[in-house]
């Protein structure tokens, strides 16, 4: 059973058409890429997939359930979040208190006003487990703002698998991370729970073939072709209008 | 009937003089500047002081009003705004509410709280019929002046290289500075403008509009309904807005004396809140 | 930062302890509470100005007693009136709060007057209903139906069959219009429509546009006074002036402070009020020549000698007590009391604590390049037609 | 460090982040104080301790939802409106008249919320001063009910459980505000602190990262909006019951522009700006008013435009916004 499907999927703005009849499968569990040149509708695919757009014809399928209408925090409920590949974090928060939060609304305890913030120790517990996986133990109080780059990217990732998601989307995690900090996030990357299905949408071709299991090339709103990183590799369509050009870097 | 709406034109034409300065430093600037009813005051009591005590004519008197509150506006622009533009809505709140206060305040110290009025040439009082409507020749000029403006607004912003960069920078600062067009200048002659409008509406105004220091507070509501209703993308809107407003202010009154404020106040809420982002911009929210 | 003004503060109550008024002469203050800012400042600048030349006419001791006057802003708030007023009682034990120059703050200090026991005299709001509120309340400046009743009897008389009243909706406008309205009605008259404007109102020209059309012999106007200029310019404006349509009013609306701002329109307008500058009385020709040395940018207006005689009634209550500052000895004292006002003989009430005075019916003429509400006809002893009803 | 050692520091800036700074204590002692300190004062410190409440009330939008309003008198002169003709058709017992004041505000907001959350901060700005004109001009029309212009007197107070009179005695009525400012103060405190509080700061520092991590974020604005609502409705019940006069004034611009300004001074976010902010203002006003009564205006209007030029970060007083932040990273640091 696929852990995230779309049906047709479309989105018009005026003439233009930026996510043209898509139809995208990612298996349970799957590491599954999608790629594709600047412009190629990545970000407004991903928008429709977290219910920040509403589609102009077609379904969003999560776990075999129709969640074409919902509004994005019932999606994030039903267990498929994202990251931002620009950063969008709680600036006045910590992280201890970012990812507490994070947990809190997971078990539904968000909208709590009179119980203290982080006093439920289980989440507390949790909120420390992860800050330590995610190597933001010795930064744990500081505020977002101050952090240093590498860290808030790291934040990003552990914001989202707080919420213990069914499916995540990672929104090129490791943009703007400089050269020597990379393989930090490589690693936080690889070391995700087997049980997170993850779409990686990614241009940087190293990361995506060190990662992925499958690969679904978009180009101009289409999917173009979706197979096995050889496969990809080797397929002319592929090369010609993608990897062709940027051979090179 | 006919004289209502006779009325209501013209206070619609005299309220989108002054406000149609407000509207261009909303949409160009993004600037909230509530202190906008205090260049109109500055214009009206400047008119006041030259006719009543130096004894300039009237019409001599319009536009030195015109040109004293756009100076006033130049340097305040200058000085204190400057340092607002990319400062949030609130700080722009804050700091137009001072310069209110302070403005009411000097005027109150120096030129009294009564009201005042400027003398009128003989020949501008009273009415006369026209086919059985009762035309009031004060009206009737500033019909006139207000059209007359209206018309110069929109030569200079059609069919001129200041209009059109004017309009450029409206659409988009960063794209207007990458093209090469100096926007800060356009920014603080626009300003300026829109300062001096409002100065002359003020001066025109003071036969209508009471002349008295808490002018800005009393009419800024007037002044934010027909920006909101307007929107800022251009001038049409301000101007189908303030006329829509005048007689709708008038009207109400005139028919239904009770409840004249609710007309204005519901009319603006409704309009905001079914096109919060439309109305302020074209669609893009700033 | 609080710790400084911990300290200082525990300076200055031990200073306070130490000074205790050991004078032998008491002093007795009087609190005037008026508006000085916002749109009613004109009262207040005329409340302040007529009780300061009182004091400096009278000398400042009154039956052994040194007399301190304390004058407070209210800013025509009405919260602002009851805190200073309580603070004055409770502060500075003043033995008089007077002043009050909008109906609202009348009403909202009323009850803190019974409650302490301090007398409380109103020197301008109009309302009847303002002595009932208090029986320690006592008026010496006017109420609407005294003027609203004379005019109507004065236009009954003088061939005005149909009239069209406006008036400004709240409380004041409601009694000149209610008084106007059963006066005339009883002498004969037709009231063809009454309009209410309301009180946050910039333009009264579409109201006046309702008047062209009905055509009435006369229209009968109460604003409060510091609307009577706009007015004055639209009722021009709108050419109501050559319509033949009269203009008459309650005092208000021509009031001696803006009169002058009006230009030559006015002339003509029939108004009855209790004040002119130009009343003819020799007293009245002293108080306004010592009222212009002392502010010459104010013209003595009806709020002025409202001032002007609260202070002389609370002189001669004084006198009458021998300097007791008792709340019901000073109210029992100034029931009955009778004197000369530059506006004419006047009195109070005993039962109603209101002022009795005469209505005088007055036309604006022009003299020697001022306009003057010039006094043609008196009718003395009217009391407040409202509450005389009522009985 | 073991997971341990990070959950053990986790817990103890969570706790410590809570608990009661000593200088939160000070200050309530010396607030406390001047009930016996400025005996001749009381009158004064009654009215700055409902400004303070009301300035709370903004507090909670502004400085934790970060929803900007120009017409926060609504609810102010709302609350003190129902307040007064509860007590005069029902009961004067003033903590029932508070309570049914505060929900009648309450429910306003809630109904209100749905107009003012929708658009940007710009529109926030309009559609607020919109709605706070159209009660006005309800309170004005319906003068049957209100006392429109001339304002609605005659409303009874008795004693707080039926022993500590409080009309007409300027001690007891400060004490008796002081206490509910207290409370309410406590409660909004403990609000502040849950996780509802911080999801409020989360939609404020970022509302597009709050949606997408499951919070629905006009729901939680709703909430806090009716919130600040009610307590705006006690703050104007508060003044009803401390002066004989409900007028026009409660729901007029003047007073939401006050509010607004004096949280501004204050400082918003750490719920003592509008305490600091209000107790400044009033007391400036106060003094330069005796001085020259015609120009207090100017001297206001020129520390607005000082503050708003020279407190760089969201134009609050600076001073205090340093002293906040040094609270804050005190509690902080694990």
């Amino acid at each position: 059973m696929n852990a995230l499907e779309t049906v047709d999927l479309e989105k018009r703005f005026g003439g233009i058409v930026p996510t043209n009849s898509v139809s995208l499968r990612v298996r349970e569990g799957a590491r599954h890429a999608l790629i594709g040149p600047n412009g190629a509708g990545k970000t407004t695919l991903i928008n429709l997939l977290t219910g920040v757009l509403r589609p102009s014809k077609g379904k969003v399928k999560l776990g075999g359930g129709d969640i074409t209408n919902l509004k994005p925090h019932q999606r994030v409920a039903r267990g498929i979040t994202r990251t931002f590949q620009i950063n969008q974090l709680f600036a006045d928060l910590s992280p201890l208190e970012s990812i507490a939060l994070v947990i809190g609304e997971r078990e539904k305890q968000g909208a709590r006003f009179w119980r203290a913030f982080g006093g439920d120790e289980a989440i507390a517990r949790e909120a420390a487990s992860l800050a330590q996986q995610f190597g933001l133990a010795d930064v744990i109080g500081e505020r977002t703002s101050s952090l240093p780059y590498g860290k808030q990217r790291q934040l990003e990732i552990a914001l989202a698998i707080a919420g213990k998601p069914r499916v995540l989307l990672l929104d090129e995690p490791a943009a703007g991370v400089p050269e020597a900090e990379r393989h930090e996030i490589l690693e936080t990357v690889a070391a995700l729970p087997k049980d997170v299905t993850v779409l990686l949408i990614e241009h940087d071709m190293d990361i995506v073939f060190g990662f992925a299991d499958r690969i679904s090339v978009l180009v101009e709103g289409k999917l173009l072709v979706e197979g096995d990183p050889k496969e990809i590799q080797n397929d002319p369509r592929v090369r010609a209008v993608y990897l062709g050009e940027g051979a090179g870097d | 009937m006919l004289t209502i709406l006779f009325d209501g034109i013209a206070y619609g034409m005299l309220l989108f003089v002054i406000s149609c300065g407000l509207a261009v430093t909303l949409g160009l600037m993004n600037f909230v500047n509530l202190a906008h009813g205090a260049f109109a005051m500055l214009g009206g009591y400047c008119a006041y002081v030259l006719v009543n005590f130096y004894g300039v004519p009237f019409f001599a008197s319009l536009p030195v009003a015109f040109l004293f509150a756009a100076m006033i506006g130049l340097v305040a622009e200058r000085s204190l705004y400057v340092h607002f533009y990319n400062r949030s809505h609130l700080e722009q709140v804050l700091f137009t509410i001072g310069l209110v206060f302070m403005t009411s305040a000097l005027v109150d110290y120096f030129l009294g709280s009564q009201q005042r009025f400027i003398n009128l040439p003989s020949y501008l009082q009273g009415r006369f019929d026209f086919f059985g409507v009762g035309i009031g020749k004060y009206r009737l000029l500033i019909i006139l002046v207000c059209a007359l403006i209206v018309i110069v607004l929109q030569l200079i912003l059609g069919h001129t290289r200041f209009g059109s960069r004017l309009r450029a920078a409206v659409d988009d600062q960063r794209v207007a500075r990458g093209l090469g067009i100096n926007v800060n200048r356009v920014f603080a002659l626009t300003f300026a403008a829109g300062c001096g409008l409002a100065g002359l509406g003020g001066a025109l105004g003071a036969e209508i509009l009471s002349l008295e220091p808490h002018f800005p507070l009393k009419f800024m509501i007037y002044f934010l309904i027909v920006v909101s209703v307007g929107g800022t993308s251009s001038i049409t809107g301000p101007f189908l807005a303030s006329i829509l407003l005048g007689i709708g202010d008038v009207a109400g009154k005139y028919y239904a004396p009770r409840f004249g404020g609710f007309v204005i106040y519901t009319i603006m809420i409704v309009v905001l809140v079914l096109r919060p982002q439309g109305l302020f911009t074209r669609g893009t929210s700033k | 930062m609080l710790r400084k003004s911990f300290l200082a503060a525990l300076a200055a109550t031990a200073l306070a302890v130490g000074t205790l008024p050991a004078a032998a002469q008491e002093t007795v203050k009087i609190g005037i509470i008026t508006p000085l800012t916002g749109p009613f400042a004109s009262t207040g600048k005329q409340h302040e100005t007529a009780a300061r030349l009182y004091m400096q006419q009278h000398g400042t001791t009154v039956a052994g007693k040194k007399i301190e006057l304390i004058i407070r802003d209210d800013a025509g708030r009405a919260e602002n009136t009851a805190r200073i007023a309580s603070e004055l009682i409770q502060n500075d034990k003043v033995s008089f709060i007077a002043g009050f120059g909008l109906t609202p703050l009348a009403m909202a200090t009323a009850p803190i007057a019974t409650n302490a026991k301090v007398p409380m005299i109103v020197m301008m709001a109009g309302t009847s209903i303002i002595t009932e509120r208090s029986p320690y309340i006592v008026r010496t400046s006017f109420t609407l139906g005294q003027s609203a009743v004379i005019i109507a009897d004065w236009a009954a008389k003088n061939k005005v069959k149909k009239v069209v009243t406006l008036v400004t909706d709240y409380a004041p406008g409601h009694d000149a219009e209610k008084s106007f309205v059963d006066q005339f009605k009883s002498k004969g008259g037709e009231i063809v429509e009454s309009i209410r404007v309301p009180i946050q109102n910039p333009d009264y020209a579409p109201f006046l546009q309702r008047v062209l059309d009905a055509k009435p012999d006369a229209l009968y106007v109460f604003v409060p006074s510091g609307q009577g200029s706009i007015l004055m310019k639209q009722y021009v404006e709108r050419g109501l002036d050559k319509s033949g349509i009269r203009l008459i009013g309650t005092g208000d609306i021509t009031d001696d402070d803006i009169l002058n701002g009006f230009g030559d329109a006015a002339i003509g307008v029939i108004t009855a009020h209790m004040y002119s500058t130009a009343h003819p009385s020799a007293m009245n020709k002293e108080y306004v020549a010592a009222f212009k040395k002392l502010n010459p940018s104010l013209r003595p207006n009806f709020a002025s000698v409202g001032a002007y005689d609260g202070m002389h009634l609370i002189y001669e209550a004084l006198k009458k007590t021998n300097g007791k500052t008792d709340g019901d000895a000073l109210i029992a004292a100034m029931k009955g009391l009778k004197w000369e006002s530059p506006r004419g003989p006047i009195s109070i009430d005993p039962e109603t604590r209101d002022i009795v005075q005469t209505i005088y019916i007055r036309k604006v003429e022009k003299k020697d390049g001022e306009l003057y509400n010039v006094e043609f006809e008196s009718f003395p002893d009217v009391k407040d037609p409202v509450k005389a009803a009522k009985k | 460090m073991s997971t341990a050692d990070t959950f053990r520091q986790a817990d103890a800036a969570l706790k410590k982040k809570r608990a009661w700074h000593w200088l939160e204590y000070v200050f309530w002692l010396a607030v406390a104080a001047t009930v016996f300190l400025f005996p001749s004062q009381h009158t004064l410190l009654t009215q700055i301790a409902i400004w303070s409440l009301f300035a709370l009330s903004l507090d909670l939008l502004l400085g934790y939802a970060g929803i900007v309003s120009l017409g926060h008198a609504a609810y102010f002169g709302f609350g003190a409106y129902v307040a007064a003709l509860f007590a005069i058709n029902f009961t004067g017992e003033p903590l029932t008249v508070l309570l049914v004041a505060g929900i009648a505000a309450g429910l306003l907001g809630l109904v209100t919320s749905l107009l003012v959350l929708r658009g940007s901060d710009l529109t926030r700005l309009m559609v607020t001063l919109g709605i706070a004109l159209v009660m006005y001009e309800l309170a004005n029309q319906m003068s049957w009910l209100t006392g429109g212009a001339d304002g609605l007197t005659g409303m009874p107070v008795n004693p707080v459980f039926g022993v500590f009179p409080i009309s007409f005695r300027p001690t007891n009525s400060y004490i008796y505000v002081l206490c509910v400012l207290f409370v309410l103060f406590v409660v909004a405190r403990r609000i502040v602190h849950s996780p509802f509080g911080y999801s409020l700061r989360a939609i404020k520092g970022n509302p597009l990262r709050a949606s997408s991590i499951g919070i629905s974020t006009n729901r939680r604005l709703i909430a806090v909006y009716a919130l600040g609502a009610a307590y705006a409705g006690v703050a104007g019940a508060l003044l009803a019951q401390t002066t004989p006069v409900v007028s026009l004034t409660y729901i007029d611009f003047q007073r939401s522009a006050d509010v607004l300004l004096m949280l501004i001074i204050g400082g918003t976010g750490y719920l003592y700006g509008g305490i600091v902010g209000s107790a400044l203002f009033l007391i400036a006003q106060k003094f330069i008013g005796n001085v020259t009564p015609q120009y207090w205006e100017f001297w206001i209007g020129f520390a607005l435009v000082v503050i708003a030029l020279f407190a760089r970060d969201r134009g609050v007083f600076s001073i205090i916004e340093r002293v906040a932040n040094a609270l804050r990273k005190e509690k902080a640091k694990p």
